[in-house]
Parts: structure tokens; sequence; C-alpha cells
């Protein structure tokens, strides 16, 4: 059968940014953090701690070229930053291993951890990432030191990647699934299926019955919110909460899970896909005074 | 449609009956302790007739039924699944074990009020989960425990003096730990009375159920989960005899006077295992086509008594006093029970794929069944034992076998749109037609 | 008498078929992406075939509708089964064929099949897709390659690494780690394959593998997975030229017969 | 050092045909350490446990429904793919429902000339446990007997339980050096070393035992030891997974399962009536979760004391997938973890492990513990 090209609605935005107000050739320390994904690839500058450039990219399928891609495109518009000019660079994520110009490899674990207490703050004592592929409970101190975490395993209902495969089937952009499933009257049952395969058979039986979209929206992002409540319970919640990845981005399912929490996670201050990157970038800068002394 | 046969049908007298001592039976342990009585918990396995023998104010809450109680609703038992789940235990345990443990865990009686905490666990298991089940709620509970480990084989198929020693030894041990919690003492009068209760019950539903290898069946499946229930939950109380006896009479003058429990009957099926206890719907969806499902090895045998043959043929065991057994001591009563109980075919699930394939297809025989429909209950590991075993023995007699996957106690593992998309298919296979 | 022409539909989850009899004989094939509206898809396809036998619908005798959608088709007389479609469509083909492997874009089925063409067991992949054509396509799509030439792929591969992902999403996120282990395409291709036959396999054997076996549905197109499931059977599947139309055949088939 | 238990574990099939082939004698493949091999050693069998393989089967779906373990899943696969019908006989030792399947499939589809089920009781620690365990030895002990036309003597027995015993001190000698800062073995070492012993003949064993008890003392190894681990579960053969873990800056110093420590921790206390001096051995033994069912929770003390005497910093605690009696346990083990200060981590373990999503999970944990090595 001919493949038919069809527009991919599940791909997240690419984007970078440079902070206006920080000239990094005043600073002591830049570092820079490499989170390749399964997804999407994330490369952060900081200037003595602080975020100074950043760059969200789509994974390709070779992670090296993902990660210079990212770390290139994170330093376009850096009035004249280059590579040789940061002192210290930490691979994370699924390619950690892979990233050329990182000196260290640490796990986005870790990573998200102290990206989240970089980003929410030192009140921040559990952390909800939902990724591509995986989602991830993590308790963490007031220092963002992991401890304690739980990813889920064996199916991937209640990852990024299952609300990917819903916004291509209702072909609607990632960037506004959540939002319309906002737009309901009521809130509908939960789709029943677990796998992210059945559950889009079953949408798209819903669909035929003549459910609206955002109806349809609905009913996944809440059995989307039950699954990553299940394991936010098992990890146990303590507050603040914090929400980190792709789907932080996505309130339709952010909000029902704050529901079923019944805890409002804080409100995020930057990108939240980049709290890995940020994570490594601080480590980045440690680790670089370390051997500095 | 005109031209298929209709039978003569008419609901079951006893019904109401059925409900009220049901209903009873949750009441009763639930204020056993305001009235001064004693409650206590365990399997259904559990030889009841020991506590009973404790007076006429003992109530029990049996763990099985208790949690297909929950099952019954789904709301309910979600809370209870995820009370467990969020402290860190796996969904795939054992799902009675599962709802009871969730109900306790949010202090929740499903018949109301918060969860009656039993002055004594006593089990008898095995399977690997009966004995570690109460092991755990008696931590919790802070209560005194108990368990006869009655995992020996199955008497009906080989028999050695020292297995049933050893489960009389720890019957009689159980009688010191009930004295000793209770500060109570054992009525020997009183047990022997409730051996012979015991033993009555489920010869008598042993019977009730062989009255279904009739044709039109006088009773169906989803009816039958009802009502053998009572032989799971207070067995060797008289009012449990005495509606046995009742049931037993009706089924009969159904049987007789040509009553069936699908007018339509036109296919016999069998079943296996716990059923999804939030579908029975299912089993009314196979009526459509005509199908009754007559029972299985489970639903016959779960407490069911029966004499098993060497050719395996299955034959209701006439109860002790039938027997001409006589009981003068505790000891007499207690092996008594315990070689009864032994008896039950639902060890053969538990034991060894070849022998429960044996029973089906016997079962399948007597009971004339066109086609099995085996339910593989993520549930239950031990009534899943070799099931799949099962499958091919029942096929290779010719027998066509449908398979689908459910949870007796956990809704989300059943897929009812694709379990009825199978039975959909399965009956085409079959040739069947829905009837209207 | 003239001979009857008859039609069958076949909604799937991901298109419609309809194969258009003329007696015993094909002379029409449309097919069409199942889209939200059904009905329409339906009328797509059926139209492609109309024009293909270069006839008018009201030319039809009797249309038998099948697949999951089947009780969406327009103008069918009545229905059967997808497992019934197979069986039917299978032994016409060629009546030595005793088992069929059916794998639609998110159900597998093995059915075994009697010398009259009744299915008479049949297994179907229970809660989760893994081995279904979903997997494959989540796969290639990682791979950044198109389906065809990802299924190609696998062809060159000489050795077979395990998969050990259950879940088409996470042996995506394994092919992912494979990418980043370098490992070569043509080999991640092979394993991917290998671990859709080998579960397509396992369940087939619950009704018992006897030859001749016949594969149908769209993932027959897909020689990558037809030569892991070869491998694993140790036999040599029959692939029919029209593989994804056979349910719809068999639907055909049961409308001509009923004509009769 | 380890290479002949390595090469024992790696060829248990061949080592097997061939010492039938030597000897001339029997082999036993038996399931769960709780049959009682001084017995088997006294009537000149052998007794081979049943292993998986760790390789995908797609024969196994139609003999298993989906819910069952993938250890008594890779069992059955073997058995179909006849990689034990060089097997004699085949005995259990009731355990878990999961094994009893993987008995009965053996019993239906390949029986050998002597098929054996023992009901090996529950309720280990009921006093009455005792003279219902002998009684069933002495059952079996007739029917081994009418199996291998040789009388079962005091003094074979007496040969059975010295072999055995032997094996276990022997093999508790090594472990003691797991004990020390820097173990001169690794868990993956260790695994080889008490998988072979299930394997091969026990008196080949101990004589490698003996050499390696030699050698070891003074092994010098030039691999840190890093974080000290302990793992936890039912049958952990899973080398790669531990290869895995180990290549992380760590050490397995203790472990608690049956392909480990459990099966050969306490030995045969000498007594006039050898079979309830065996009795009570397979009794007292740390017992699996299916046998630890009173509010006493030995198990849990057991492990809890193992992993103090090994100054354990965390616990890798692995479960068979869908086993009901590790399920149970786990989570209130894991507090006794961690209440002792011990962080866990927990995985479930299938026919085969996705290593790259364990590495990132494992990789974590052990950041986790060595969090200070971190700039914060």
């Amino acid at each position: 059968m001919a493949e038919e090209e069809k527009k991919e609605y599940w791909r997240w935005l690419e984007s970078r940014w440079t902070s206006p107000d920080i000239d990094w050739k005043k600073g002591k320390v830049i570092s820079a953090g490499v989170d390749v994904g399964s997804v999407s690839t994330q490369a952060v500058i900081m200037v003595d701690g602080q975020l100074y450039a950043f760059a969200n990219m789509r994974t390709g399928s070779d992670s090296p070229n993902s990660a210079q891609n990212a770390f290139n495109r994170a330093l376009e518009d850096t009035n004249g930053l280059t590579e040789k000019d940061v002192h210290y660079c930490v691979g994370t994520g699924y390619g950690r291993v892979n990233v050329p110009m990182a000196q260290k490899a640490i796990t986005e674990i870790a990573c998200h951890a102290r990206g989240a207490n970089f980003m929410y703050g030192p009140t921040v004592r559990t952390v909800l990432d939902m990724g591509g592929q995986d989602c991830k409970a993590i308790r963490i101190d007031e220092k963002g030191k992991v401890e304690s975490f739980l990813m889920n395993d064996k199916c991937a209902a209640g990852t990024g990647r299952g609300m990917e495969v819903f916004s291509d089937l209702l072909t609607i952009s990632i960037n506004d699934v959540g939002q319309m499933s906002m737009e309901v009257e009521e809130e509908p049952e939960p789709v029943s299926s677990t796998c992210v395969i059945f559950a889009k058979t079953e949408a798209t039986g819903l669909l035929r019955a003549g459910w609206p979209k955002n109806k349809v929206l609905a009913a996944y992002c809440r059995a989307m919110a039950g699954r990553v409540n299940e394991l936010l319970q098992r990890v146990g919640v303590v507050k603040d909460f914090a929400i980190t990845g792709g789907i932080a981005k996505n309130i339709g399912v952010v909000s029902r899970v704050e529901k079923l929490l019944d805890m409002k996670a804080l409100p995020p201050k930057y990108d939240t896909q980049l709290a890995g990157a940020v994570g490594a970038a601080l480590f980045a800068k440690g680790l670089y005074e370390k051997i500095k002394k | 449609m005109s031209d298929i046969k209709r039978y003569k049908t008419e609901p079951l007298k006893c019904w109401g009956k059925a409900k009220e001592l049901r209903a009873n039976y949750y009441k009763e342990y639930k204020e056993a302790k305001s009235k001064g009585g004693i409650c206590w918990s365990g399997g259904a396995e559990a030889i009841d007739v020991i506590p009973y023998a404790f007076g006429d104010d003992v109530h029990s809450l049996t763990a099985e039924p208790y949690a297909a109680a929950i099952a019954f609703d789904p709301e309910f038992a979600h809370r209870c699944e995820s009370a467990l789940e969020s402290k860190g235990w796996a969904r795939d345990m054992c799902a009675y074990m599962r709802n009871y443990w969730g109900s306790v865990l949010i202090d929740e009686y499903a018949f109301g009020g918060p969860f009656p905490k039993p002055d004594f666990n006593l089990q008898s298991g095995f399977c690997c989960t009966h004995a570690k089940w109460f092991q755990v709620l008696s931590l919790w509970e802070d209560v005194p425990y108990f368990n006869i480990d009655i995992a020996t084989i199955p008497f009906w198929k080989e028999e050695f003096p020292n297995r049933l020693q050893y489960i009389v030894d720890q019957m009689h041990e159980s009688i010191e730990f009930i004295e000793k919690v209770t500060g109570r003492e054992c009525d020997d009068e009183r047990l022997i009375e409730g051996v012979y209760n015991d033993s009555r019950t489920t010869s008598l539903w042993a019977k009730i159920t062989e009255l279904n290898q009739n044709t039109p069946a006088p009773l169906d499946e989803k009816s039958m989960y009802s009502l053998y229930v009572f032989t799971t939950l207070d067995r060797a109380r008289k009012e449990f005899v005495d509606f046995y006896e009742e049931l037993y009479a009706e089924t009969k003058d159904r049987v007789d006077r040509g009553i069936a429990a699908l007018a339509t009957e036109r296919f016999r099926l069998m079943s296996d295992s716990q059923p999804p206890w939030a579908f029975l719907r299912v089993w009314r969806y196979l009526e459509q086509f005509g199908v009754v499902s007559t029972g299985s090895i489970y639903t016959i045998g779960l407490e069911g008594v029966w004499d098993i043959a060497d050719d395996w043929s299955l034959t209701p065991r006439e109860d002790l006093k039938s027997r001409g057994v006589e009981l003068k001591t505790r000891d007499d009563a207690l092996r008594a029970m315990a070689d009864w109980h032994m008896r039950r075919p639902i060890y053969a699930m538990f034991y060894n794929a070849d022998w429960k394939s044996k029973l089906m297809m016997q079962y399948a025989k007597q009971w004339n069944c066109d086609a099995a429909m085996l339910h593989l209950n993520r549930g239950c590991e031990g009534t899943s034992l070799g099931i799949m075993e099962n499958r091919a023995a029942l096929i290779k007699t010719g027998l066509p076998v449908l398979t689908y996957e459910g949870n007796m106690g956990d809704d989300r593992d059943f897929d009812e749109g694709r379990t009825i998309a199978r039975i959909d298919t399965f009956m085409e296979g079959l040739g069947l037609k829905k009837l209207t | 008498m003239i001979t009857a022409i008859t039609a069958g539909i076949d909604l799937g989850a991901k298109t419609v078929k309809v194969v258009i009899l003329k007696g015993k004989e094909v002379i029409g094939r449309g097919i069409a992406t199942t889209g939200l509206d059904q009905k329409k898809s339906a009328e797509k396809a059926f139209d492609a075939a109309l024009k293909e036998a270069k006839i008018d619908l009201k030319d039809l005798d009797r249309v038998v509708a099948t697949g999951v959608g089947r009780t969406e088709a327009p103008n069918a007389n009545s229905q059967i089964t997808e497992v019934g479609a197979d069986a039917k469509g299978a032994i016409f083909l060629n009546p030595a064929i005793r088992t069929v492997i059916d794998i639609g874009g998110e159900e597998g089925r093995g059915i075994k099949i009697s010398p009259e063409g009744r299915a008479v067991d049949f297994a179907i992949n229970e809660k989760c897709a893994a081995g279904a054509g979903a997997f494959t396509e989540a796969m290639a799509r990682a791979l950044e390659r198109p389906l065809k030439e990802f299924a190609e792929l696998a062809l060159k591969s000489t050795k077979s690494i395990p998969m050990n992902a259950q879940c088409a999403v996470f042996a995506e996120s394994e092919v992912v780690s494979l990418i980043h282990a370098k490992t070569p395409h043509e080999d991640i291709s092979r394993a991917v394959h290998d671990s859709i036959a080998d579960r397509i396999i396992s369940m087939v054997r619950r009704v018992g593998i006897e030859k001749e076996v016949l594969l149908i549905g769209g993932v027959a197109h897909n020689v990558g997975f037809v030569n892991s499931l070869n491998i694993g059977l140790k036999l040599e599947v029959i692939v029919p030229e029209y593989p994804e139309f056979i349910g719809a055949l068999g639907a055909a088939l049961v409308a001509a017969e009923q004509q009769e | 050092m380890f290479t002949q238990f390595k090469d024992w574990y790696q060829n248990r099939h061949d080592y097997a045909k061939d010492w039938k082939a030597r000897t001339g004698g029997k082999v036993m493949a038996y399931m769960c350490t709780y049959v009682p091999e001084e017995i088997l050693y006294a009537a000149d069998v052998l007794p081979v446990r049943v292993y998986g393989s760790h390789e995908a089967s797609d024969l196994t779906e139609q003999h298993i429904f989906g819910m069952y373990c993938p250890f008594c899943r890779d069992c059955v696969a073997q058995v179909m793919e006849g990689r034990y019908d060089y097997a004699d006989g085949v005995m259990i030792a009731q355990a878990c429902l999961h094994m009893r399947q993987v008995y009965s499939s053996w019993e239906i589809h390949k029986p050998t000339e002597f098929m054996y089920y023992m009901p090996f009781p529950i309720a280990v620690e009921s006093p009455h446990a005792r003279p219902h365990l002998v009684a069933e030895y002495k059952t079996f002990i007739e029917a081994v007997e009418k199996w291998t036309g040789k009388k079962i003597t005091i003094d074979d027995l007496d040969r059975g339980i010295e072999i055995l015993n032997k094996n276990r001190e022997l093999m508790r000698k090594v472990y003691e050096l797991r004990l020390l800062d820097n173990p001169p073995l690794t868990g993956v070492e260790c695994m080889h070393m008490t998988s072979s012993s299930q394997m091969v003949d026990k008196r080949e064993h101990n004589q490698a035992l003996e050499k390696l008890l030699k050698e070891l003392p003074s092994r010098k190894t030039d691999r840190e030891t890093g974080i000290r681990l302990m793992i936890v579960g039912s049958e952990c053969d899973d080398i790669e997974f531990m290869d895995m873990v180990e290549s992380l800056n760590s050490t397995f110093v203790a472990d608690d399962h049956c392909t480990g420590s459990r099966a050969f921790w306490n030995s045969v206390e000498p007594e006039e009536d050898r079979l309830l001096a065996i009795a009570k051995r397979y009794l007292e033994r740390p017992p699996c979760p299916t046998k630890d069912t009173t509010k006493n929770f030995v198990r849990f003390h057991h492990v809890m004391q193992m992993a103090e005497e090994a100054k354990v910093e965390g616990a890798v605690i692995i479960q068979q997938k869908f086993c009901d009696p590790h399920e149970i346990d786990i989570p209130l083990l894991r507090q006794r973890f961690e209440d002792k200060g011990i962080r866990t981590y927990f995985l479930e373990l299938d026919v085969t492990v996705p290593i790259g999503q364990f590495k990132i999970r494992i990789e974590a944990f052990l950041e986790m513990l060595r969090a200070d090595e971190l700039p914060f």
C-alpha cells in the first residue's frame, strides 16, 4: 500500500531564546546542559548559574547530531559565544552518552530534580516529569537532591507519546489539545483502555458515536491524569508540587492531575521542557568549579 | 422466530429468601460484637465449622465472597484497589485479596459503616496467597491469626494417613487457639452438629447442581452464582442447610415439570473459573442466542462435595449422616470434616492441569455441554492454573472453546466490547444467531 | 439464468475494502482509508470498486458486510464477522489452507479453518496491541523511514537482536536506544519484525499451526515481517496477491452463496 | 577463578548428559529448592534444578496463560524445546502455583519414567509439619527405591547429608568474604557459583569450591567495590542484568533469593532420625515467601540481618512479573529497609530484560545513593 503523507500534528514546535539582560563575556563560569530525549532535544547555556540561552529541537534518528544541532542552535544570536567558550557541559536524557561536547553524563532523573529546584524554587518536593516515552515521579529535597523516584514500566499509557498519538488522530496540534479538552460542559468518563493504541480505537469509536473532539480529548486527558495519579500516589506527593516536561504545557492534563491530587502545581517560569537541560547545566557549573579548585 | 422450541419458565420461588439470608449474614457479622458475640474472618476455604462450635453468637466474614461483593460495585472496588496501589502493592495480585485489603485500608465495609475488625483471623489455605492474605491483614488489624495448611494432595486423588493427620492436628491446635483468644470453651456437641450440617449443605449443593444435567436446565449459571454463595458463608448453620433443602426441592420440582431457566435453551455451555463479577450481563447476552450456561467445575465443585470415580465421573457425595458416619468425639468430628472437605473437585484446579482437564471433559459429558467458554482470569492464579492446557484438551475432544481475558474482582482487566465481539464470532462459528 | 453480482465490504479500523464478484469471479476491488465518517469511506471504496467493475450500485444483487464497523455499512443485506469472512475467503483462494493469520492495524488473529472453510478455532490478541500493524509504523517513524523501506531493510540484516519491550510505545523508545547504540538500521528493523512475528506466532500456536498457512491483512505487504514470520514458523506462509481484500472477498462469497 | 562455575552454568545440559554417560546414573530435573537433595544423593541420582534460558520463546503461550510468571514460562519453554530431554525423572516440591503449572505441562507433554509431586507443607513453622514431612519423605523414598531398584540405607542418607552440608558450609565461607570492605568476588561470580551448585554433582562442586577458597582470600581485583548492594527476589539468575548493575561502580555483596543464598543457607543438624533431621533443615531454612505465612515474618528478619552484616548501602528488589507471594512481601520488606536507612529500588523482571530501560533507573538509583558526589 502506498504511504500517505500526512501532516504531523504531534510534533512539538521548535524554539530558541537568548536572555537580553546577560552579557556572557562578563561571566565567570559558562556551563551547558544538553538533554537528548526520545522526541525532543534541549540545549541550555548558563552564565554563572543564570539561564542565558536555550534551544528546543526535535530529536533525529542519530543522537550526536541531535545534540550538536540543538547546541549550535542555542549558540546562535549569543553575540559571538562559541563552543570553546563553554567551560563545562553535561549530557543527559536517553542519548546522554552520545553528547559530543559533554564531559560527563548524568541521568535525567537527577537533572530534572535539580532543574525543577532551579525553575520552581527550593520549596518543590515532588516533581512529575512527563516526557515523550516515560513518566517519572521524583521526590526531592530543598537542594534538588533526589530522595526517591518512580518510572512507569511496561505500558505507555499516561506518557506524552499517548497524547501525540491523539493529536495526530484528531488532527489537532499538540499545543492546542489541552486547551480544547477544557471546553466541555461536563467531564466525560475517562477512556477505559490503558493501551495507547486501543485508546485510539476507543476514541475513534467515540467520535463515530458523535462525540465532539473536545469531549473525546477530555476523556483521554482524564484517563491520562488517572494513570499519572497512580504513579504519584505510589511515590507519595508532598508540597510543593511541580510538573516538568512537554505535558506540563497541556492544561488539559495538568488541571486534571491537580484535581485528582487536590493540589496546585507551581506555575512554570520557564519552558517546562528545559528542566533536564537546566539541571545538567547547573551540575556542569558545579563540576567545573570543583575541578578548578 | 416462531420455529424455535420454547420451554416453560418461571422465576425461582426461593429468590427472596436467598437475598434475605445473604443480607442477614453480613449484618450479623457487623453487629456480632455489639451484641456481645464474637466475629472472625478467614477464607471461604476456612473450616468454619470450628468457630461455629464456640456458640450461636459467633459470626464469620468469609473473604472471597466479601471481596466478590465489593467487585459488584466497581466504584467502591476502585477506591479499594487504588488505596492499595498507592501503598505500592501490585495490581496483578489476587483480586479478591486486593479488594478485601483495600476495604480494610479505607476502613469502609461494603455493607455500610467502617470495616468491622474481627476478633481473630482463621484461614485454611492451599494456594500461595491464602495464608499470606491474612498474615498481612492480621498485622494491620493487630489481631491473632491462625492458618490451617491444607495444601496436601486432594483426597480423591491419593490418600495417605499423614496428610489427613497433618490437617487434623492443626485443627485441634486451632481450637486451642480460639479458646485462648476468646476465653470460651469449644462445645464438642455443637461441633459435631456443625460437622453434620456442613456436610449436608455441601452435599446438597452438589445434588442441586447435578440436576442441571437435565435438558432444559432448571438453573442458569448467573442465578447459580447467587445461590452457591451460601456454601461459602456459614455452611454449618441450620438456616443454610434448610435453604438448600428448599432449593433442592424446588429445583427438583422444576425438573419434574420441565421448567427451564432459559425458555429458548437450544445450546448448552460450560464455563470455568470465577466470573468477572462486574460483568454478569455477559451471561444474559449469551441467552439472546439461546445459549444457557449450565455451570462449571468451579460452580459445582468450589464447595460442592463429590465422589470422583477412577473414570473421573462425578456423583454427589452423600452427607455424613446419610453415610452413617458416627461422630462421638472432637477428633471424630475434625477428622470427618477434614476428610470431607479435601474431596472438593476445586483442588484439581490448584494442583494439576491434567486432573482439571479430565474433570472438565467429564463435566461436558455429564452436563451435555456443546461448547465451553473459559475465563482467563487475571484475578486468580489458582483457577487459571493450566487453563490453556484445559483449552487444548477440550478442543482435542472436539468441544469448541472460547477464551476471554478478564478479572473476577477488578473490572479494569475486562474489555466488554472486545469480549462481546469474540462471543459474536464464536456464536457465528457455532452457527448460532440471535433469536429476536 | 444470469450469474449473480454480489459484493463484500470490510470496514476495518484503518481501511475500508470492497470486492465485487460476478458469480465467483472478482470483477472489482476498491479501498479507502477509514475516516471518522465510515459511511462516506464505505461509499468511496464502493465507487472505486464499481468503477473497476464497470457497473452501478443497483446492479448488485446482494451485499454482505464484515469488519469492526460492519454495522455501519451502507446497503448491506447481512453481516458476517471478520473471522468468518477470512475463513471463507481463504479456502476459496486455496482449499489446502488450514491456518489463517490476519493482521489488521490494531488486531492480530489466528484462525484454524476446516476444509469447508468454517472457522473451527481462533485466537485474538488480548488487552494490548503489541504485535499489531500499528507497532511497525511507530518503529518506522522512529527511524524516520517510510514503512516500505523500513520493512525491506530487515531483509539485509544478518543477526537477530531481541526486543524486550512489550508495548509498542516502549519498543519505540527501545528502538531509540538501539539507534543511540549505533545499531545498524537493518538489524533494528529485523528486531522489530522478529518481535512482532514472535507475538503473533505464540498467539497462533494456541489454535495450532497446520499447513497451509495463509497470511492476510495489510501487514502481509511488509516483506520484513513475512520474512521474520517464515523464520519463526519454519515454513513458507502463502501471501495472496491482494492480502488486504480477503475479508471483503469472503463476505462477497457469502453474499453469493446466500443469493443461490 | 570462577571460570569453572561459569562454564558449568553456561553448559549445564552438556554437563548433565556427560555425567550420565560417565556414571550411568539417573538425572532428576527438579523444581523449587524445597526438594530434599540429600535423599537424591543417597539414591545416587543427580538432582538438576530446572532453570530458564532468558531467551524469548513462542512455545509457551499455548501452554500457559499470560499472567503466569516469566520464570515458569521460561522453564516450560526449555522443556518444550527439549532441552531437558535427558532427564530420567522430574519432581517438584510444592511451592507456588506457577511452578505447579510447569510440572503439569511437563507431565502432560513430556512425561518421564519418574514423575513426582511432593506436597511440601506451607505451614513450615507448625510443629505438625515435621511428622507430616517425615512421612512424605518415607513415601518419596519408597517411590525412588522402586524407580532405581536400589534400597536407600542409613549410610546412604548420611552420605547425602554430608555432601550437601559440605557444599553449604563451603559456600557460606565464600559468602563471608563478601562481607569484607573489598570483596574479592562480584555478585555475578557469586551467582555463577551458587547456580552451578544446583546443576552439577556437588562432589565436584565441592572440590572446585575448596580450590577456590585457597585462592580467593588473596585475590587482587582491579575493580572498585563502589556501592555495596544487596539483591533480593525470587529466581535471580539474570546475569545480564546483574552485570549491567555491577558495571555502574557497584557490587552485590549479599542476596536473598532461591538461586542464591536462600537455597543453601542452613545445614542439616545431625540427629538419630535422619529424615527428621533433613525435614527440620528444610522447614527451618530461610523461607520462600510462599512459606512465610505467620505474624513472625521470619523471612524479613533473616533478610535484614543479612543486609546489616554485609553493610549494604542499597537494596535492589527484583521480582518475577506476576509473582504474587513476592508482590505481597515487597512493600512491607522495602519498609523494613527504609526504616534501617537503606534505600531500595524495585524492578520487575521478565524473561528478557530491557537493559536500556533498566540501566537508566539503576544509574539514577546509584546517583541517589552517592548524591554527595554531585555538586549541589
